[in-house]
């Protein structure tokens, strides 16, 4: 195990795949130039800075992935991806599709959002929900720094578009990253804590508060399971059912509008699949339907809290 | 070599049959779709000159992306007619397993890559296939069709842009035809020629009678040949008309009657068949062969379409993730 | 009462709200070529073809939302918002948030999806989900000529960015439409069909599908209550809850991709809010989570069947 | 007017006001940042001139939209300091109740509309309130602040488009500060000017020396004439350069020095205050006053931001809807 924070995991993730397979790129707006040291070790034609153009920077890596190589692109924050979503969506989602099958898109979308820079709603868009409901595109979130490595280099091995969501308040947090070729597949949920009462489902920074709140459940004698989804599409009905089964409760935790959201989609599989293991109504903790203000305290109580999320689990 | 001495050139003799081929193929799909046997379709008839040109002047390796409008182009580059037009009729054989239909048909064998509909889309996809070739060891060029409307998208700048900074060896085939599905293409830019917009991104550039296919194949040639040595981009514009509407049926109500008939009276096939005449570069029972041997083949395309099956219910779900 | 296409009744509401009210606008590509009537009645300035290019098209009408004007803008298929998702969420859903209430953005955003047109993935796709998730903005998506007319001209009339969804299986159908100035409230569903023992909760063209299965189920002794909520966001929880309370099932239906789809939100809050009425899951009946195909037969196993939705409402 | 009558030109001392006050905020403001007590922000350090010599080239009843570098277009518009500086740190008593944060600051009662950090996203509003202005019985015009990298995004060129063929009053003002973020814009055009991309719009354009506020307000006056009488747009490039970096805090690794001490050594406030003593336009002593002033200013605002409190939870969900 070494300590790095989820920022440097995404770059040692980067180099290790770069290193490892020649068709894998990478650009984006200041790529280069914050990955100064990739540059130096793999040339200014695999490490590139673009204009500022979200559109073709998606549209070339789409391209790109058809024809050879495998393309890591940087978005940098998950709003500016409304600039890419004809690429991301129609072209990377669907052209498998309408050509029956003749081309496939191993590419990788990297995006940062979330609650903690208080720079407001054009920089702080949980917008994963969009992706999860598109066809053709894998979406994952993690919320380790060990996650943070070994689903990117996965993503990057995956011959399918992925968007990979990077929580701003965990990138520069330290976590344990296991040594040499750390893998962590895609679609497999992660079960943080085990409990026998209650199941918390979340992913991103929130599990973290999950955690916290089956600390805090625990004290009041409730036994908490807190599973990290970590991978949205495909995400990992069985482990989630399996815990509900067990628990016969479950409260589904992210930051995210509450609306149409993620948890709405495993909330109505839990509730449809393990109806009768139900003893009590599955409860959704989310953000607001609302734009996140720049404001601290406003940010800081757009997102789910300890409080919340023990709430739902008593309720 | 200029269009005069193409004239005599067999190349154009062949051109001339590869329009045959196309405008007979698209009034074939679109009594198809007249009758209920087909979907609908964009047909690029009076355009026919530009497919025909630009892509005989490509080599085999080369990689090509088109647009709603593809059926010259995929054509031209030796596509079946049969299993074309199956695509069209959403049958099992078609390229595409009768999944894209009319408006996305790729071919991966014909290096016909990423056809998209969404105009533009096929702008945003050229730089990536540009890219890959820039990044291996060949000498082979990106081709990508796009139409007038696809230049006032804002793709196409950052295409073009993106092309230039890269030194992406794409060459940007606009083919101008005057209307952007119901609207003119006078109302959206004040500009006559896309071509205008090369200079502030550094791209070189050229204007061509895109109903000239002697000159079309010219130009071409010569903007081939420059992406190819160059490794870097060229954008060619065929300046042209589509005289049979945007996508079928469409009644023309909307268009102007006097330039249509002045278009008409410039169609490409005619305008070659005439001038191969007079030079004696061609007899009219030559002609005549080649309208049969068209006609065969679209005969024979037919029959294979409507005798083909639908895509299985299976194939609801198939080819989603790799 | 007058019978009229939806397509009809959708360019009755404009004409009528252009008279009402001169800050009305539409622009759009073709929609002086198509709504040449309206540029005879109203002048060109009022009703304008654009170049096609719908970012600006978007933005256009979110900057002259904001500064007096109340465009209606056409954006023909819902794959193509794919080029104005920055205008559309960005702009139109965060921007009064963000400046604390300054500018308000009376605007509707007219796209066309669905099965009937058989030319695929890039021009039908039902992605409303992406909206309903999306802060600031409205959504709805009628099913009758009635509602395609009342809704628009409700919808012209709100403060707020309104995305209208046509189902374009509904478009050409003939349909009842009253006389007058006929309103239908955003945010209210409309009961379609009473029945005491299973709740249908749909949308737009599968609203139809239901009512053939609640005939169906009737002839099996099942009686079906089908509920249209035609708004989406805001979606009338109150009436379906009610109407579950009642009959303890619900079916909700729609073609739209199942995974976080709109289903997802209105399964998840029943089966949160209506819980102890519930005799059984609640069952999600959408399309499958793939592109939609070109080729009929695909295009038509696409849409919820009278038969998958009268098997959920048994099982 | 030249430059040099400009000089003696009273207006000119003003900017030299406003200029150091926009200098003084945003140093306070980065200051503010370091400590802890205010979030990120972006300043316009060295860039001061294009703000003041623009915007007091306009009308009261015209309207500006801008982006995330907008402290200096607000300051020169006559925005309060205190109010400013307090929505930069989030507080209740900021212009848009501490929802925008500094970088989407809009203020109505100036006519500062829609402020957007979506670069390019200024631009795809500025033709719709250009739009509205067109339609209504004003003489009012729309000027829309965006960077060289919003140039690269298509929505840039769509926005020109439109402008052009609708005939809108929009005045765009390009602030070519040379740097994307953390990229240089030789890396991102091959063009030096973005004013190159208006001709094949049909849209007048001009670069001015974006450092010397003489050149950039004489440059603006004709530009806004032109503008509100020919309702028709304009492209105007101040080239200037971002000496303070992107974003707070930003140590500049990756500039080179050379170009950035050039740069710093025609900084627009040294310039003139030089430029107006040589010309015996201005006295030592003046300047110690306007300093002062300019400092007493700062420090109100500063005691009034700090002092004032946070928007309370409720404001978590209001002004999402209307
Ligand atoms: C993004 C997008 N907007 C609108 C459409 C609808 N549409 C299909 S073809 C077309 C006209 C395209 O004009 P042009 O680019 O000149 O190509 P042409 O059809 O003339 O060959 C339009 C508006 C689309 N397919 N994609
Ligand atoms: C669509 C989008 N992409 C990327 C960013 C991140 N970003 C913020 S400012 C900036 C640089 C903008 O450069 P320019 O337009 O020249 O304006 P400047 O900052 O130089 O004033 C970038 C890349 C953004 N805010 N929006
Ligand atoms: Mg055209
Ligand atoms: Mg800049």
């Amino acid at each position: 195990m070494t300590t790095m924070t989820a920022d440097q995991a995404i770059n040692e993730a980067l180099a290790e795949e770069m290193r490892r397979d020649p068709r894998v790129i990478a650009f984006g707006e200041g790529v280069a130039t914050k990955g100064y040291k990739l540059v130096e070790e793999f040339g200014p034609k695999r490490v590139r800075n673009t204009p500022l153009a979200e559109g073709i920077i998606a549209g070339t890596a789409v391209g790109a992935a058809a024809t050879g190589l495998r393309p890591v692109i940087d978005l940098l924050f998950s709003p500016f991806t409304t600039f890419a979503m004809d690429e991301l969506t129609n072209s990377a989602g669907k052209l498998r599709y309408l050509s029956g099958g003749q081309f496939a898109f191993p590419m990788v979308t990297l995006v940062r959002t979330g609650a903690g820079w208080g720079v407001g709603a054009q920089h702080n868009h949980n917008n994963e929900a969009w992706f999860v409901h598109t066809p053709g595109v894998k979406v994952v979130m993690p919320s380790t720094a060990a996650d943070f490595k070994g689903m990117l280099k996965r993503a990057i091995r995956d011959d399918n578009p992925v968007m990979f969501f990077a929580d701003i308040g965990l990138l520069y947090a330290p976590g344990e990253v296991p040594e040499g070729d750390h893998l962590v597949p895609i679609g497999k949920a992660a079960v943080r804590r085990e409990g026998t009462d209650v199941t918390l489902v979340s992913y991103a920074k929130t599990v973290h508060t999950c955690l916290e709140a089956a600390n805090a459940l625990q004290e009041q004698g409730v036994s908490a399971e807190v599973i990290d989804l970590r991978s949205l599409k495909p995400w990992d009905e069985e482990t989630v059912l399996a815990s509900v089964r067990k628990t016969g409760r479950a409260v589904v935790v992210h930051e995210a509008s509450r609306t149409a959201g993620v948890g709405a989609e495993v909330a109505a599989t839990i509730a449809e699949k393990a109806f009768g293991a139900l003893k009590a109504p599955v409860i959704r903790v989310a953000g607001p339907d609302a734009p996140t203000a720049a404001s601290f305290p406003l940010e800081a109580a757009f997102v789910p809290s300890v409080q919340r999320i023990v709430e739902a689990a008593r309720a | 070599m200029t269009t005069f001495e193409m004239v005599v050139d067999r190349e154009v003799t062949e051109a001339l049959e590869t329009m045959m081929l196309i405008r007979r193929f698209e009034e074939n799909s679109a009594s198809l779709q007249a009758s209920g046997k087909a979907g609908s379709m964009c047909t690029s008839v009076g355009q026919e000159a530009s497919a025909a040109g630009v892509i005989r002047a490509l080599g085999k390796d080369d990689l090509i992306l088109t647009n709603h409008r593809s059926a010259g182009h995929l054509l031209a580059r030796g596509a079946d007619p049969g299993r074309l037009l199956a695509e069209i009729m959403g049958k099992a054989t078609g390229y595409c397993k009768g999944k894209s239909g009319s408006l996305h048909i790729s071919v991966k064998e014909l290096g016909v890559v990423l056809t998209s509909t969404i105009v533009g889309g096929e702008l945003s996809l050229a730089t990536g296939v540009g890219l890959s070739l820039s990044m291996s060891e060949t000498d082979a060029i990106a081709v990508v069709f796009f139409g007038d409307g696809a230049a006032t998208e804002g793709i196409f700048h950052e295409a073009m842009n993106l092309a230039a900074v890269w030194d992406l060896p794409v060459l940007f085939v606009c083919e101008n035809n005057q209307w952007q599905a119901y609207v003119h293409r006078k109302e959206t830019m004040l500009a006559d020629h896309v071509s205008d917009f090369a200079k502030a991104y550094r791209v070189a550039a050229r204007t061509v009678d895109g109903n000239d296919v002697g000159a079309v194949h010219d130009a071409a040639k010569f903007a081939v040949d420059y992406v190819r040595k160059q490794r870097k981009p060229y954008l060619l514009e065929t300046y042209t008309y589509r005289t049979r509407g945007h996508m079928e049926p469409d009644d023309q109500a909307y268009v102007d009657k006097a330039e249509l008939a002045a278009w008409k009276a410039k169609d490409p096939i005619q305008q070659l068949e005439k001038r191969l005449l007079e030079h004696d570069a061609i007899t009219v029972a030559e002609i005549e062969e080649m309208r049969a041997r068209v006609a065969t083949r679209i005969e024979e395309a037919t029959a294979f379409a409507l005798g083909s099956p639908y895509p299985g219910f299976d194939e609801l779900t198939t080819d989603v993730y790799a």
